[in-house]
């Protein structure tokens, strides 16, 4: 057993390390230290940067562009990343609908489509959940019937992540009715947005915040060549997707780096007097979810090293999503906890634009904290509920 | 012994709960919500009319000679309609202070317009720097003459945008955590000197942050002693804690009940997700933690007038703070993706009860507070 | 809302109260303080002195020789019996079988078997569990097959608490297995342990000690006089007595004078310095418990407020049992917290016989502390499992 | 990074797992723990025969140059087996003082024959009055001319009725709790002055209270320096927590094995009880408690020679005790009634990790160690 770097790896973290210290531009640090949501500018102009260095398409092989990274080298990535806290990438053209396309997609679909990617030209979204189908996913009912040379898509798909700024919409339909697992049926299909019949309903999510969308489909005409693979394989592409990119669900770096400004922010004095961590109480939370933090992360490395000698990631990575979720949601609350009445003041103004820390109502990003303690209850809900993670461990694992 | 009400009890639930459900439906509450910061005069002023501002207060001083039990229908009900009009504020907090403490002459000032809806009032009890120590004061009132000068700040004064009077502590002597030397007084919300600055909350009620630069106020706003207020703070504080309990239990059980029904219409899988054990489980241990904190509630009731009432809100706080937490994340987490959504009661249910597990002490203040009473 | 007792409460609490001053005997006192095991002779010797003064048919009603006393008055002879930590009645004959026997018995069965209990001359067990049949009772299997005036009873019983001093069983069996459901075709029968046939097993718990047994039958002939009620009837029966005598089934009365122990244990310093209770997180377990206890004795009176005006206690019984078991068995965990090190030794011989306080391994009683906590586990498991209460709460109550 | 065992110690895991599986079974265990305080003589003799009592000790002194993954290794199987040898109290304890501060000649003394199997040590950390402090030591070791007369008390000595040679830790100057000031003794357990009153723990293993009245011993059985063995104790009782977690980590995974294959096999309602759901989820969430436990004890294994190991191994012990607990009242409780059976083996998985909680520290010490040392 060995957890050291190999010399290598070690200096493939120092490289990156730079690049961060670099190239991680100063106006988007400070908006994300300050709490204030990113503009779609801002998100696009930090992935071109990350694209220029080659350390934009992570997972991707090399042959499209990728960096042909090992497990190792992308946790290093993810956890410098973090350690700066420098905005996570939107996933979906890059993670989720790019592995399909070059993994199913025609030679025609992924010079199509990957450029633009690759260059962060096109915004891509999800559409799989539907208002009738959440855990029960394979109930979906958004319908695509063959019309000559093009699919006739309607229905209605939900929960689409900042589908307000996406292009494309990467879908899961029903192309056929009749069978006998709800399973079959299921294409794969890129729909652009602004094909005629598409419209996007703003959801407000818990805190106030537009984030989420509701993707109406009327009669909307897609070219057959824009289907993915074969017809009726959707669901096997897309159980596909959910295994292929799990090494970082757990989210350990990034709640790395909150647990570490948690703890700075418990050791402030509030009033010249004690600080929160002198509350043996607060304390004992503090260390407790840094205990399960420290599991998760180890969790996370024996993952790593299955995967790192050739064992796919498996049901194990439903563990991860479980108390990923878990923690990030337990360092929400002890977030809110640590503000104290400064959770409460709802001033949604002082994100959106640039107010000065000691203009703002309250102290620091106390009053920002909430937003994304109601915000993040999603964690547990949203990419499979943990319910249904539960029921995955007991079928696949535990062979109940 | 004897849990029952009295008819007159009775009746007030009734009366409330009767104008939640005809009077105050979700879209209503939303609409209010959206309006600025005096939210719907009207609604205050039934409020007023149907006597809910008078309960608390004397026959004398134009109440109806309500107690905590009146207190705990009213605010479980308005726990249930999710009610934001300022009735902490008014009545429970600054009320509270003047119902106590305040001269004749100052209660027909203050208190008896309150009561008629005519004039609003807050409370300004906490601090930036004081977290959940209602004795670390810094704003200081210092004598001049006939006046007292003000400087330094309060921090989430519920309703202080609209109040025309606020109440606040302050520190005539004394070092700043001491629990002597704080006084209360009443201040004319335009006195030169005074800034605010308002907002909303979470949980779309209404405060402000209140800045004291030499705002010079009467001695004759003092309401009781000089410096001895801070045993009428903690019982004020006391009774608001015991109301936004009650509250808490109104809106447990309100997002239980949901929770419920959402279950059994919910499908996936091909049935009500109602039917599945692990969440039948789960809505057990959700009903008992709200049945466990309505009987604590009781205690407190029963206890009103006794000195274990300190103990007894405590003993409350802690529960409602801990079993609304669990109770609103498991009735988000059983409402899947449509819990988090702004549309739905449930995440304003949500939003409220995190609130109010910070308002008074959150639940760690009060355990430690009961383990050192109960020393 | 009045939680004030009446003036005719307040004297009985007075006449009670000096009941136990007076004759509650030393002996048994001392045993019990220091956790010593009775003997089947002290709690007989301990009934007959309830019974003399009249104290010992709580539940029954005048006719038969009982108390004929309200809810408050039970509640409060309850709090005042473990208030003195006198020990509790055995349950099988006064609480359990004699309200089936004056309820659904004949004139005869009446006349034949209540005195003897409300004299304690004749201890009876409970035959209900079977090896296959815990959770899911009614699955029971032992026969009662009718035989001229005879029934003739074959099959296996278990977990029968004390069966081993017990002169009586009472046993639901199955009279019929040819019906539509398995509760019905299940009889009442009460059998005199004295029969060929009938043999003990014992049963050794995890802690070391006998407390329950096995009971076998085999080819028992049991008069047909001693079948209760109809044949067939048996379910019914027993499920009217499940909920026939819950307002003390959440044990809260013991729990606070435990609870009061391990306060008064907890302020003692170990060596001169600090005392347990010195340590926050304990001091807050210790008050975590406090309230939880307080809650679930206001659970209870609000029960109790019920029955006194009628109504009779039903599934929310159920939260009782699960609460007060939890609150137990966070009791039992506690005073293992407490006890340290001391909970580990195993001496079941020192508390066989009377061993000096001063002469045993450890400090006071922690090195009985492990017994109860590891016995008591099964106070989660028996008399429906917490798992069958949330069914039946998450049925009858939820709707579910 | 890389997790996997070399072939050594991939071979010694096989071995211990194999002898688990053949030769100690629960019968066997079950009728050795009903014997006297020897227990079986020829089991322990088996045991230094495979040479694990050799493991952890250098080539020079007769061992195998074994680290903690060895350690780990051998723990976990033993957890798995219930195994009531005292290894803990022989190899990890004393001879992890031995091995530590001993010389030659009193490693050929005590250490070499305790890895043959020919002598029976023991290590009295405790006191009555020391709950987990190691440091509060109050039995004292006073120089008498060649000599040190040792009077107090040693609490809860493990393998302490069958020793022939318990080492201890006694006071040769400063306050009781002070922790420099203490001294390691090793002292032929038949030596005048010294009592012993043998008991069995919760758990089958054996253990004695041991008094020392004016006991003389002489200066040559003083281990490493007088007075500064505080460090030492703490690096032996460190590695002996990462023992027992080790250990428990063996239970817990086996506990929850049984569990689930219980639950597969014991039909109720018609239908195995592993097909409802709340079973089923609590069952999973035994797993991850488990598996996080196996992953602090990954961080422990490569700390192994870092500052930082401290810290690890309260994380660790910290959550195998709360998992610990946490598995195994599942455990029983999903066994129902046969999980409260001393037939089971069950019962005997839920009274060791219920002792493993307590030794060297409970979940509550450790947590507060890890948040000071967190700082």
């Amino acid at each position: 057993m060995n957890i050291d770097l190999t010399r290598e790896e070690r200096q493939f973290r120092d490289v990156i390390r730079q690049f961060f210290s670099e190239k991680y531009p100063q106006d988007i640090r400070q908006k994300r230290d300050a709490g204030i949501t990113l503009s779609k500018d801002d998100m696009v102009r930090w992935q071109r940067i990350l694209n220029q260095a080659g350390y934009f398409a992570v997972n991707w092989p090399v042959e499209y562009g990728g960096t042909g990274w090992s497990p190792v080298q992308k946790y290093l990535f993810d956890t410098e990343m973090a350690a700066v806290n420098a905005p996570p990438l939107v996933v979906f053209g890059v993670k989720m609908v790019a592995p399909i396309i070059y993994t199913f997609g025609s030679e025609a679909q992924k010079e199509r489509f990957l450029p633009d990617i690759l260059e962060s030209r096109v915004w891509w979204c999800q559409g799989y959940s539907e208002p009738g189908a959440g855990s029960d996913l394979a109930s979906l009912k958004t319908r695509a019937d063959l019309d000559g040379d093009h699919y006739v898509v309607n229905g209605t798909k939900t929960w689409t992540t900042l589908g307000q700024y996406a292009d494309w919409i990467f879908c899961l339909v029903r192309t056929r009715a009749d069978v006998a697992r709800k399973q079959e049926g299921i294409s794969f299909l890129l729909i652009d947005m602004t094909t005629p019949g598409v419209s996007v309903k703003p959801i407000i999510t818990i805190e106030g915040e537009h984030e989420v969308n509701e993707v109406h489909f009327d009669n909307v005409r897609v070219p057959c060549d824009q289907l993915v693979g074969e017809e009726g394989k959707g669901w096997t592409y897309g159980k596909v997707l959910l295994q292929h990119e799990r090494t970082s669900i757990a989210g350990v770096a990034v709640s790395k780096y909150r647990l570490g400004q948690l703890q700075k922010r418990s050791r402030q004095s509030i009033d010249g007097g004690s600080a929160l961590i002198d509350d043996s109480s607060f304390r004992r939370k503090i260390a407790r979810v840094e205990i399960a933090l420290k599991a998760l992360e180890f969790t996370e490395l024996r993952t790593l090293a299955s995967v790192a000698v050739g064992k796919a990631p498996g049901p194990e990575s439903s563990l991860l999503k479980i108390r990923g979720s878990e923690l990030q949601q337990e360092l929400d609350a002890l977030s809110m906890e640590a503000a104290g009445c400064y959770a409460l003041p709802f001033v949604p103004e002082q994100y959106d634009v640039d107010v000065p820390l000691d203009q703002r109502i309250g102290t620091g990003n106390d009053t920002n904290t909430s937003l994304r303690y109601f915000n993040n209850r999603k964690a547990s809900i949203y990419g499979g509920s943990n319910e249904i993670q539960k029921n995955i461990i007991a079928k696949h694992v535990l062979g109940l | 012994m004897n849990f029952s009400l009295t008819d007159d009890q009775t009746m007030l639930k009734d009366s409330v709960s009767r104008f939640i459900d005809t009077a105050y439906d979700f879209e209503t509450r939303q609409k209010n919500a959206g309006m600025d910061a005096r939210r719907s005069e009207s609604m205050w002023q039934t409020f007023a009319e149907l006597g809910w501002t008078a309960v608390l207060f004397a026959e004398a001083d134009g109440g109806l000679d309500g107690g905590p039990v009146e207190l705990a229908l009213l605010m479980e009900q308005f726990g249930r309609g999710l009610v934001i009009e300022p009735f902490l504020a008014n009545v429970v907090l600054a009320g509270g202070v003047l119902k106590r403490v305040a001269s004749e002459a100052q209660k027909s000032a203050w208190l008896t317009p309150m009561i008629t809806g005519e004039r609003q009032l807050a409370f300004g009890y906490l601090e930036p720097q004081s977290r959940f120590d209602i004795a670390n004061v810094a704003l200081t009132a210092t004598r001049d003459g006939d006046s007292y000068l003000l400087n330094g700040s309060k921090a989430l004064v519920f309703n202080g945008d609209a109040a025309q009077t606020i109440i606040i502590s302050a520190r005539t002597s004394g070092a700043q955590t001491d629990h002597d030397g704080i006084s209360l007084l009443a201040i004319d919300a335009e006195t030169p000197g005074i800034s605010r600055r308002p907002y909303q909350t979470v949980d779309a009620h209404r405060a402000a942050e209140v800045e004291f630069v030499d705002a010079r106020i009467d001695k004759d706003q003092l309401l009781g002693q000089a410096g001895g207020a801070f045993g009428t703070l903690q019982q004020v504080i006391d009774e608001a804690t015991l109301a936004v309990s009650s509250e808490a239990i109104g809106i447990m059980q309100t997002m239980h009940a949901k929770t419920v029904e959402y279950s059994k219409s919910r499908v996936q899988f091909g049935v009500p997700v109602g039917s599945f054990q692990a969440l039948q489980h789960r809505m057990v241990d959700m009903m008992i933690a709200c049945e466990q904190s309505r009987s604590l509630l009781y205690w407190c009731l029963m206890l009103a007038a006794d000195e274990d009432l300190q103990k007894a809100v405590s003993a409350l706080k802690y529960q409602v703070g801990t079993a609304g937490i669990h109770i609103a994340r498991e009735a988000v987490q059983l409402h899947g993706g449509m819990g988090v959504t702004w549309e739905l009661d449930i995440a304003h249910y949500f939003k409220r009860i995190s609130a109010i597990d910070v308002l008074f002490g959150n639940s760690d203040y009060h355990l430690d507070r009961f383990a050192s009473l109960s020393a």
